[in-house]
C-alpha cells in the first residue's frame, strides 16, 4: 500500500482549511481514498494550524507523522515543518528570500528536501488578482505537482462558482496559471499510484456532519445545543441544514437548558439530541440522573478534547470515558457507547436511540475532537439498516384505553422495561417522578418501594448488558483487516481500543506487518455496561494483552480490570494529537519486544516509560 | 397557543382527583393554587390528557402526585426549559410549568430569563412565598433584607430582588399577579394564561405561614387590590410596569400586562412555517440521500 | 452489653426532634452512651417521621430494628409502630379508644407487649397548658419508665430556660406530673444497667455539627453554600454561629456559585468550605476539574442521600463515591475520603485542607444523611492533633522574592508540588490558568508541554498515594474492637467498608461473637487513589471476603476489583436506611453459611439474593 | 474598597507587560481594554503583585497570558462568583473581572444579576462584542434578533435583552459604558470602577471585525458621545437608566450612574464588622472549646 501525504500549514484564517478540503475533495473524486486531520489552536486568527492529507489508492484512515509535500502559507511553515517532510520531500512556500538555520540546511541536505518558492504575490499581481485567489494557485499548483488532470479541479470550481461568471473566471484563469507554473520546474512530480473509480462514489465527510446526518436519518426532530468546540461542529452543522430539514433547533442559552430541552421533548415523545463537551457535560449530569429515575430515553454526545477545564479546547484526546459511565449522582441504568468515525457517527445515531427508547434511559455517546473533524472517505451510508424502534412505547388508541396510571412505572415488568406513553395521550395520566416514587409516579419513600423501583431500573441494565452485543474483532485475512468471529490460532498480541482509535490501530496493522506475527484488534463500541466474556475467551489464547487509548490514566483498563481482565501493556498518548500511524506502529512494535514496561505514555516525543 | 378541545370531554373537578392526600402545612398558600390550576383547567374543557403540568422542586413541586393530568416533577430550579422543550416537541398540548421564588430567582434566573425573552409559549406559575419552604425556610431572593432566617440570623446581606422591575426589563408579553387567598381570581388569570400566544408569567403570592412571617396571609390579605376593579388597561405597558414594582402601599393583582401581537418562539422558527405536523408526529427515518450530496 | 432503646414517632413538626434530644441528652448527661437515628419524610409538616434512641452503659453507634419503648404522638404510630416493639415492650400513646384490627391484637399478645394510653390532652388541659407542653408531659413520664430521676431533667430544663421564669416554671410543673403519672402504672419499668460517669462528660453531637466544629478549628474562614440536604445542617450549623467564630457566611444562589466563591476565597489564600448534595455536587464538578488544572486546593463536601435525581432527599445511601471519584471531566489528582461518624467528621475537616494545600489539589469528603444527622455520643474533641500545614505555600518575604514567574507551575518540581504563593505577595506574578499551561501559566498547547503538565500534575497523585494510610484494620482485643496493625491467625471473614457503616459493622461484630469465629474489619476512610496493599496481604490468609455498603451495586467492590481484589461477598442496602445492627449481624450470618450467592441485597425487608 | 497603594512603587506600562504576544485579530476591540486596563492600574499607582485579574473564557479571555499581575483564567460564565470569593478572602487586593456578553449574559447571567444584587466590591469589565467570539460567531442574548450568525442562519428567534434596562432593575451603584476605540476615556471609567465601592458595571462596546458586522468599529464611533460633555449628573439614576437604554439613536458613554452610598457585602456582613484582618490572615487552628460547650 502507498501512502502519499501533503501538508498546509500556516496561521488560523489563512485559508488553509479551504485548499485542505478542496484538494481532498478534487483527490477522492480523481479515485483516491482520502484521510483530513486539522490542528489549530484555539485562536480565531493567527497561531499555527495546519491540515493534512493523507492519501492512497487503497483504504486510508489515519495520519502518518511525516509527509511527502509541505505547503506553508506563511514564514512559520519554513521555520517549524521543514522536519515534518520524508527522504525526497517538497516544501512550497511563498516568503521572498528566506534563509534557513544551519542545522534545517543539513537537515535539507540529508533528507535531500526540495525547497520551492512559487511566488504567489507576485503571480497575483501580474494577473490583478485579489489575494484569495492565491489560494487556488497554490492548489493547481500542488495539483499539477501530484500529477492530476487540470479539469479535475476546473470542474469543482464551475459546481462551487456556477452562479458567479466573473468569480468562475478568474478562478480558471488561476488554475491554467498554477497548473503552468509547476510545469517550470520539470523535476517536481509526486507520482500517486493508480487511482480507483470507487473512491470517486464515496463521501468525503467528517465525524461532525456524519452525526448530523445520522440524527436526521434517525428522525431527530429537535436539537439543543450550547457552542463548545469540538461539540459545536455538529451544532453548526445541524442548524444550517434546518431550512432544509425542517427540525426545531434552539442555541440554548447554556448545557443545562439544552439537556432540559432535549429531556422535555424526549418526554413529550420526539427524538431530540444535544451535544456538548466535558465541561458542558458536567452542567448536564444532573439532568442524566433526571432522565435515570425519570425513565426517560435520551441521547447525550460528549465530545471529548483533552481537559481538565478549558485544557486544550481545539485538540482531541478519550479522557472522559470513565466520567461518562460514572458522573451524574446515584446509581442508575445507563449506556455508554462510543463512535470511532463518520461511518459509526453516522450508523450509531439510530442505534443510540434505539437503546434509550427500548430500555428508556439515558444513553451517552461518546466522540472526539479528533472524529469529529478529521475527514473520512466512506461508501455512502447504507439507508436501509435502520429501523425506528421505539420499545415498549404505546400509541395504539386501543391498548392506550386499557392502561392504569400503575403501569408506567411498574415494577414487575419483565426487565424493568415498563409501558410507556406520551402526554396528549387519550389514556390514564401519570406523573415523570423525579423523587423516588410508586408505579404511578407517587412520591413514595417506603423501603419496600424504594428497593422495587431502584431493583426495577437496575434490572433494565442487566437487559441491556444481554443484549449488547459483544466487542468486535479484527483480524487480518487476504491482507485486509476485517471482522471476525473467533480466532483459530494463538495471538502473539491482541490490541484492545475504542473510538477514535479504531481507524489508526487498523491502518498500523495493515501497514506493519511482520509476516509471522498472530495480531487481532478487538474494538469496543459499547462500553458500559462492559463485556468481557468473549474478551476474556480471546485472552486465554493471547500472549500479549495491549490496551491502546488516548489517556493519560488507561480508563479503558480500570474498567477491564474491574471485570477481571489481564492487561499487559498500554500505550497511552495524552496529548491533544490523535495516535499518529507510524507512532503507533512503533509502539506497538516496542509491546512486542518489551518484557516488562507495562505502560507506554506517547506524546509527539514518543516518550515510553 | 389555540387550545385543542376535546370536543367530546367535558371534565370535571373529579377527573383531576387524585386519591394522594396533600402534604403541605396548615394554611399553607399552595392549596389555593393547586384548586385554581384544577378549576382553569375545567373551566377551559381541558381534560387531564390534553395538559402537561410540570413541577420544579420545592414544597409547590409536593403537588406533582395530588392532581391528575400528565406530569413531571424535575429537578431544583429548571423547570422552564423542561417545560419549553415538552412545549418544542408538541405545542399542540398546553403546558404549564410551576416553580417556586427560590428556584426561579436563584438556581435558574437564567432560564426564567430566557425563557421570557425566548417567547416560549407556556405559562409559568411562580409560587412566590418569599423564601425556600421546603429546605425549612432560608431566605430567597425575593425575601426581604434584613430579615432573619434560617443560614441568616442577621438577615441576608444581599439587597431584596425587585422581581417585577426585573421582569419587565425583559420584554414580557404577559404579566400577573394574584394571590394564593383568592382562588377565583387566580382561576380567571390561569384561564387567561394558558390562552395567551406566547410566555405567560403568573406571580402567584403565597401564604407560607410555617417560614414566612413578614409577607403572611392576613398580611397580603390586606393590601392586595384588583386591578379590573380600578379600570386598568393591561395592554397599558408603562402603567402596567408602574403598578406592578410600586408594592409600597398596595400590592396590584390580576393581568397586569398582555400583549398578543408578539410572535412566540415556535411561530418565529423560520423552518417550521407552515408545517402542519409536531416533532412528536414526525419521529420516522428520514431520507437523507439529498443532503449526503454534497459530501461526494 | 445491654441496649436499651425507644421511639417517639408522629408527624413532623409535633415535636418528635426536640423530645427526642432532650431525652438524649439526659440519657448521656445520666452517664449513657446514647446513638439517635432520624427518620423523616421530604415534607415540612406531616408525614410520618420519628426519632430513635438506642442507648447502653457500654459503646452503642448503631441502631436497632426493634426497639423497647414507642412513644406515639398520633394514631399513625399506632398503625405502624407496634411491630417494631420487642417481647415486653410499651407503647405510649394518646389517641382516646383506639382499636386496633386483629393480627395486631395478637402480636401485642405473642409478644406480652403493653399499650400505654397516656391522655396528655386531659392532663394539659387539668394543668390549663399550652399544648406544646405535651412533649414535656411525655418526655418526664418515658424518664421515669426508665427509672431516672426527675432532677437531671429539671436541671436540663433549667438550662434551657433560665431566663424565661414563666416558662421555666410550667414545665417543672409538668416535669412533675409526668413523673407522677407513671407512678400511677407500677409494672412500667424499663431498667437500665448502671450508669457511667465517663459518658456524661462525653459530647451529644450530630456529624454535621462536629464537621462545622472540625471545620471552624481548620481555620476555615469563609463558607458558601446552597440549601439542600443532607448537606444543609452543616451550613446552618455553621451560619448560626457566624457571630462567634467572626466567618464570611456566604448563602450563595446556587451549587455552581458556591464552589466558585470558595475557589476564588482559597485561590486567594483563606481556607474555604462548601457542601451540597449529589444532584448540587453534579453542578459543582466542572469547577472541580478547574481546580485541578490551576492546582488550587480545595475542599468539597459531598453530603449522600439516596438518588437519581430528587431520590430520597431526607434519606441516607452511599450512592456516590464511583461519581465523586470519576466526575469532573479531564485527567488530573483528586483525593476522596470519607468520614464514618462524627469523632471522623471533626477531625477529617483538617486533615481534608492539610491534603488540598499539600498536594494543591481538590479534595471530596463524604459524608451522608445518616451521618449528617445521627446523634453520637463520643469523647470532646482533642484539639492538639491538628496541625496547620499548608504545603508548598511561600510567605516568606525574602523567598517570595527569589521567586519566579515560571515557579508557580513547574512541570520538574519534585512529585509535581511546585510552590504556590498568593495573590498580593510581593513577588513575581503569574496566571492561574484553566487552559494548558507552561510553568508560569502561559498557555502552551504544544504537545511536549501538555505532556508534562499532565505528568506533573499526575506526579502528585502518585506522591499522595504513596503518602496516604492504609486503611484501618479492627480486630477484637479484650471484648472491644479496636485498630489492630495486622493479624496473627487465618481470618473466617474479613469484612471490608467505608463512611458510615463502621460505627454498624462494628456494634454488629461487637454483639454477634460466635466465640470461635476470627472476624476483622477493614475500614477505608481514603478511597481514592485506593491502596490494596494491606488489604491484598490480609486476603491471602481471610476465607471471606465481605464488602458491606449502603449502595446497589457495590461500588467499592468495583473499586478493589480493579485493583486484583477478590471479593467473595457483597452485603448491600439501598432503601435509603441505614444499617441496622441486627440486620446486619443476620446478614453476616449468612454470608458465613452461604457458600454461592455472592450479593445479598438488603432493605427493610431483608431480601437476599 | 480604598485601594493599598504601595507607598514605594510607582509602577510603569513596562511592569505589567508580559512577553507573550496578543493573538487577538486585527482591530479586535480587546486590543484596547488590554491597554486601558494596564493604563489605569499604573495611573492608580497598583503594582502588577497588588491586583487580581480574573478572566471569563472567550476571546477576551485570551487576555489572561499578555499581561503582568496576578491572574485567574477561569470557566466560561463563572468569573463573577470567583472574583468574589478572592475579594471576601482577602478585601485588601483590588479584584477586576472580566467577561464577554456570551458569558455575562448566557452561561453565567445568574451570576451577573446576584453579583450586582449582592454588592460585591469588584469591578466587571463586559467585552462586550454582540457574539460569541472565540466559539467562531454565534449570537449571543444581545445580538439583534434576525441577524445571521453562525448556528442561526436565519436570525435569532429569541428578543434581544436589553442589558441596560436590565442591569438597572437589579439596584445596581455603577453602570460606565466604554468604546474599546477611546482608550483614554475606558482608562478614567476603570481608574473610578477601581475606586467604587460595591460592585462596578462597566460595559464597553468592543469591536469583533471577524464576527459582528452589525456594530462595528466605524459604526460605534459614529454614535459614541460622552455624558461627561452633556453635563450628565452620574446621581441622577433615573436620568441615567434613561440614557442607558435608549441608544436608538446615540450611544451615551461614561460614568452613566454612581451612588458611594450603598455599602457593600463585605461591609454588610455583620459578623465583620470592626475585624482588622482578612480571611486570609485568619487561617490558624481555632479553639473550639466554648462551641463544643452546648453538645455536652
Ligand atoms: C440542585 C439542587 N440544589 C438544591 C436542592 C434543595 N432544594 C430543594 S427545594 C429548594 C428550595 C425551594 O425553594 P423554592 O423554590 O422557593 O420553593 P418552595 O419550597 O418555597 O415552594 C432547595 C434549595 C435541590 N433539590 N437540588
Ligand atoms: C461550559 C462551557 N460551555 C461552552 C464553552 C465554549 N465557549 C468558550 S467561549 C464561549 C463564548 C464566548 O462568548 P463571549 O463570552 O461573548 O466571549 P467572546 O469570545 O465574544 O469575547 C463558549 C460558548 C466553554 N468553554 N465552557
Ligand atoms: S413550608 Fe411553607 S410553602 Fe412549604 S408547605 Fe409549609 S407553609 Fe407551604
Ligand atoms: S473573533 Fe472578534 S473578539 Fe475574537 S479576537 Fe477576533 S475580533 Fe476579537
Ligand atoms: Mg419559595
Ligand atoms: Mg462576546
Amino acid at each position: 500500500m502507498v501512502r502519499t501525504s501533503l501538508k498546509i500549514v500556516g496561521a488560523s484564517g489563512q485559508g488553509i482549511d479551504s485548499i485542505g478540503e478542496v484538494v481532498a475533495k478534487a483527490l477522492k473524486r480523481a479515485g483516491y481514498c482520502v484521510f483530513g486531520y486539522r490542528e489549530y489552536p484555539s485562536l480565531i486568527k493567527g497561531g499555527h494550524a495546519s491540515y493534512q492529507l493523507d492519501f492512497s489508492d487503497e483504504e486510508i484512515r489515519s495520519t502518518e507523522t511525516t509527509v511527502n509535500i509541505v505547503i506553508a502559507l506563511n514564514h512559520h511553515g519554513l521555520e517549524i515543518n521543514v522536519p515534518d517532510l520524508k527522504v525526497g520531500g517538497i516544501l512550497i512556500h511563498s516568503t521572498e528570500s528566506w534563509k534557513f538555520p544551519k542545522e534545517i540546511e543539513t537537515l535539507i541536505k540529508e533528507r535531500d528536501l526540495k525547497i520551492i518558492e512559487f511566488p504567489v504575490e507576485k503571480i497575483l499581481k501580474e494577473m490583478k488578482a485579489k489575494p484569495i485567489l492565491g489560494n487556488m494557485l497554490l492548489t493547481s499548483f500542488v495539483w499539477a505537482i501530484l500529477g492530476q488532470k487540470a479539469d479535475a479541479l476546473k470542474e469543482m470550481v464551475r459546481e462551487r462558482f456556477a452562479k458567479k461568471k466573473d468569480v468562475l473566471d478568474v478562478n480558471m484563469l488561476c488554475i491554467d496559471t498554477g497548473t503552468a507554473e509547476q510545469k517550470k520546474h520539470d523535476d517536481l512530480h509526486v507520482p500517486l499510484p493508480k487511482s480507483k473509480k470507487k473512491w470517486a462514489e464515496h463521501l468525503l465527510i467528517t465525524g461532525s456532519k456524519a452525526m448530523g446526518l445520522g440524527a436526521v436519518h434517525a428522525g431527530v426532530r429537535l436539537y439543543a445545543g450550547y457552542p463548545m468546540t469540538p461539540s459545536s461542529p455538529l451544532l453548526s452543522y445541524i442548524a444550517g441544514i434546518q431550512n432544509e430539514t425542517g427540525m426545531v433547533i434552539k442555541q440554548a442559552e447554556d448545557e443545562i437548558t439544552a439537556a432540559q430541552i432535549v429531556s422535555g421533548a424526549m418526554l413529550m415523545g420526539t427524538r431530540a439530541l444535544t451535544a456538548t463537551s466535558g465541561g458542558g457535560f458536567d452542567l448536564m449530569s444532573e439532568t442524566v440522573s433526571l432522565n435515570g429515575i425519570i425513565e426517560n430515553p435520551s441521547v447525550f454526545v460528549l465530545a471529548q478534547r483533552p481537559g481538565p477545564a478549558t485544557g486544550l479546547p481545539t485538540w482531541t484526546g478519550q479522557g472522559d470515558l470513565l466520567m461518562a459511565i460514572h458522573t451524574a449522582h446515584g446509581e442508575f441504568a445507563r449506556c455508554v457507547m462510543a463512535v470511532s468515525d463518520s461511518t459509526d457517527a453516522f450508523h450509531l445515531m439510530n442505534d443510540a436511540f434505539t437503546i434509550a427508547e427500548e430500555y428508556q434511559t439515558p444513553v451517552i455517546v461518546l466522540t472526539d475532537k479528533q472524529i469529529a473533524e478529521a475527514l473520512y472517505t466512506e461508501a455512502p451510508y447504507n439507508q436501509k439498516k435502520a429501523k425506528i424502534k421505539r420499545g415498549n412505547l404505546v400509541t395504539d388508541p386501543e391498548k392506550l384505553k386499557k392502561l392504569k396510571s400503575t403501569d408506567r412505572y411498574n415494577p414487575d415488568a419483565k426487565d424493568g422495561i415498563s409501558p410507556r406513553w406520551l402526554p396528549g395521550s387519550l389514556a390514564a395520566t401519570y406523573a415523570a417522578q423525579g423523587d423516588e416514587h410508586s408505579a404511578d409516579g407517587t412520591v413514595d419513600e417506603s423501603s419496600s418501594n424504594a428497593i422495587k423501583q431502584m431493583d426495577k431500573r437496575l434490572r433494565k441494565m442487566a437487559a441491556l448488558k444481554a443484549k449488547l452485543p459483544e466487542p468486535l474483532l479484527y483480524r487480518e485475512a487476504n491482507d485486509k483487516w476485517l471482522v471476525a468471529s473467533g480466532i483459530d490460532t494463538d495471538l502473539d498480541v491482541l490490541l484492545i481500543g475504542w473510538g477514535s482509535t479504531k481507524p489508526v490501530v487498523l491502518d498500523a496493522l495493515q501497514t506493519f506487518k511482520p509476516s509471522n506475527l498472530q495480531a487481532a484488534y478487538l474494538h469496543y463500541t459499547y462500553l458500559w455496561p462492559i463485556k468481557t466474556d468473549f474478551l476474556q475467551s480471546l485472552a486465554l489464547k493471547a500472549k500479549k494483552i495491549v490496551v491502546v487509548e488516548g489517556n493519560a490514566t488507561s480508563q479503558l483498563s480500570m474498567l477491564l480490570k474491574q471485570e477481571g481482565v489481564r492487561i499487559d501493556h498500554e500505550i497511552l498518548k495524552y496529548d491533544g494529537r490523535p495516535f499518529f500511524v507510524d507512532e503507533l506502529q512503533r509502539h506497538i512494535e516496542e509491546t512486542l519486544s518489551t518484557a516488562v514496561s507495562p505502560r507506554i505514555n506517547s506524546g509527539a516525543n514518543n516518550r515510553s516509560s | 397557543m389555540p387550545i385543542p378541545l376535546d370536543p367530546a370531554g367535558s371534565p370535571s373537578m373529579k377527573d383531576y382527583h387524585s386519591e394522594n392526600r396533600c402534604t403541605w402545612c396548615d394554611g399553607c398558600g399552595d392549596y389555593g393554587i393547586w384548586t385554581a390550576v384544577k378549576q382553569a383547567l375545567v373551566e377551559l374543557k381541558i381534560p387531564p390528557h390534553e395538559v402537561l403540568m410540570c413541577f420544579d422542586v420545592g414544597c409547590h413541586g409536593n403537588m406533582s402526585d395530588k392532581l391528575m393530568g400528565y406530569r413531571f416533577h424535575g429537578l431544583h430550579g429548571r423547570v422552564i426549559p423542561f417545560a419549553a422543550g415538552a412545549k418544542m416537541a408538541n405545542p399542540k398540548l398546553p403546558v404549564l410549568a410551576f416553580g417556586g421564588d427560590g428556584a426561579s430567582f436563584s438556581e435558574g434566573i437564567g432560564h426564567l430569563v430566557h425563557g421570557i425573552r425566548s417567547q416560549y409559549p407556556i405559562v409559568f406559575i411562580l409560587h412566590n412565598n418569599g423564601n425556600y419552604g421546603l429546605t425549612t425556610g432560608q431566605a430567597s431572593s425575593l425575601t426581604p433584607t434584613g430579615q432573619p432566617m434560617n443560614t441568616s440570623p442577621n438577615g441576608i446581606p444581599e439587597q431584596t430582588l425587585n422581581s417585577m422591575d426585573f421582569v419587565f426589563s425583559l420584554e414580557p408579553t404577559f404579566v400577573a399577579r394574584a394571590f394564593s387567598g383568592d382562588i377565583a381570581q387566580l382561576t380567571q388569570i390561569l384561564k387567561s394564561a394558558i390562552g395567551h400566544r406566547g410566555f405567560a408569567f403568573v406571580d402567584v403570592l403565597q401564604a407560607c405561614p410555617s417560614y414566612n412571617k413578614f409577607a403572611t396571609h392576613t398580611m397580603l390579605m390586606d393590601r392586595v387590590y384588583k386591578v379590573e376593579d380600578e379600570g386598568h388597561d393591561p395592554t397599558n405597558k408603562e402603567n402596567a410596569r408602574r403598578i406592578a414594582i410600586d408594592t409600597s402601599k398596595r400590592i396590584s393583582t390580576g393581568i397586569l400586562y398582555r400583549n398578543e401581537e408578539v410572535p412566540n418562539f415556535i411561530e418565529r422558527l423560520v423552518p417550521r412555517q407552515n408545517v402542519k405536523t409536531t416533532p412528536v408526529e414526525e419521529v420516522v427515518l428520514q431520507d437523507v440521500t439529498k443532503l449526503m450530496e454534497e459530501f461526494v
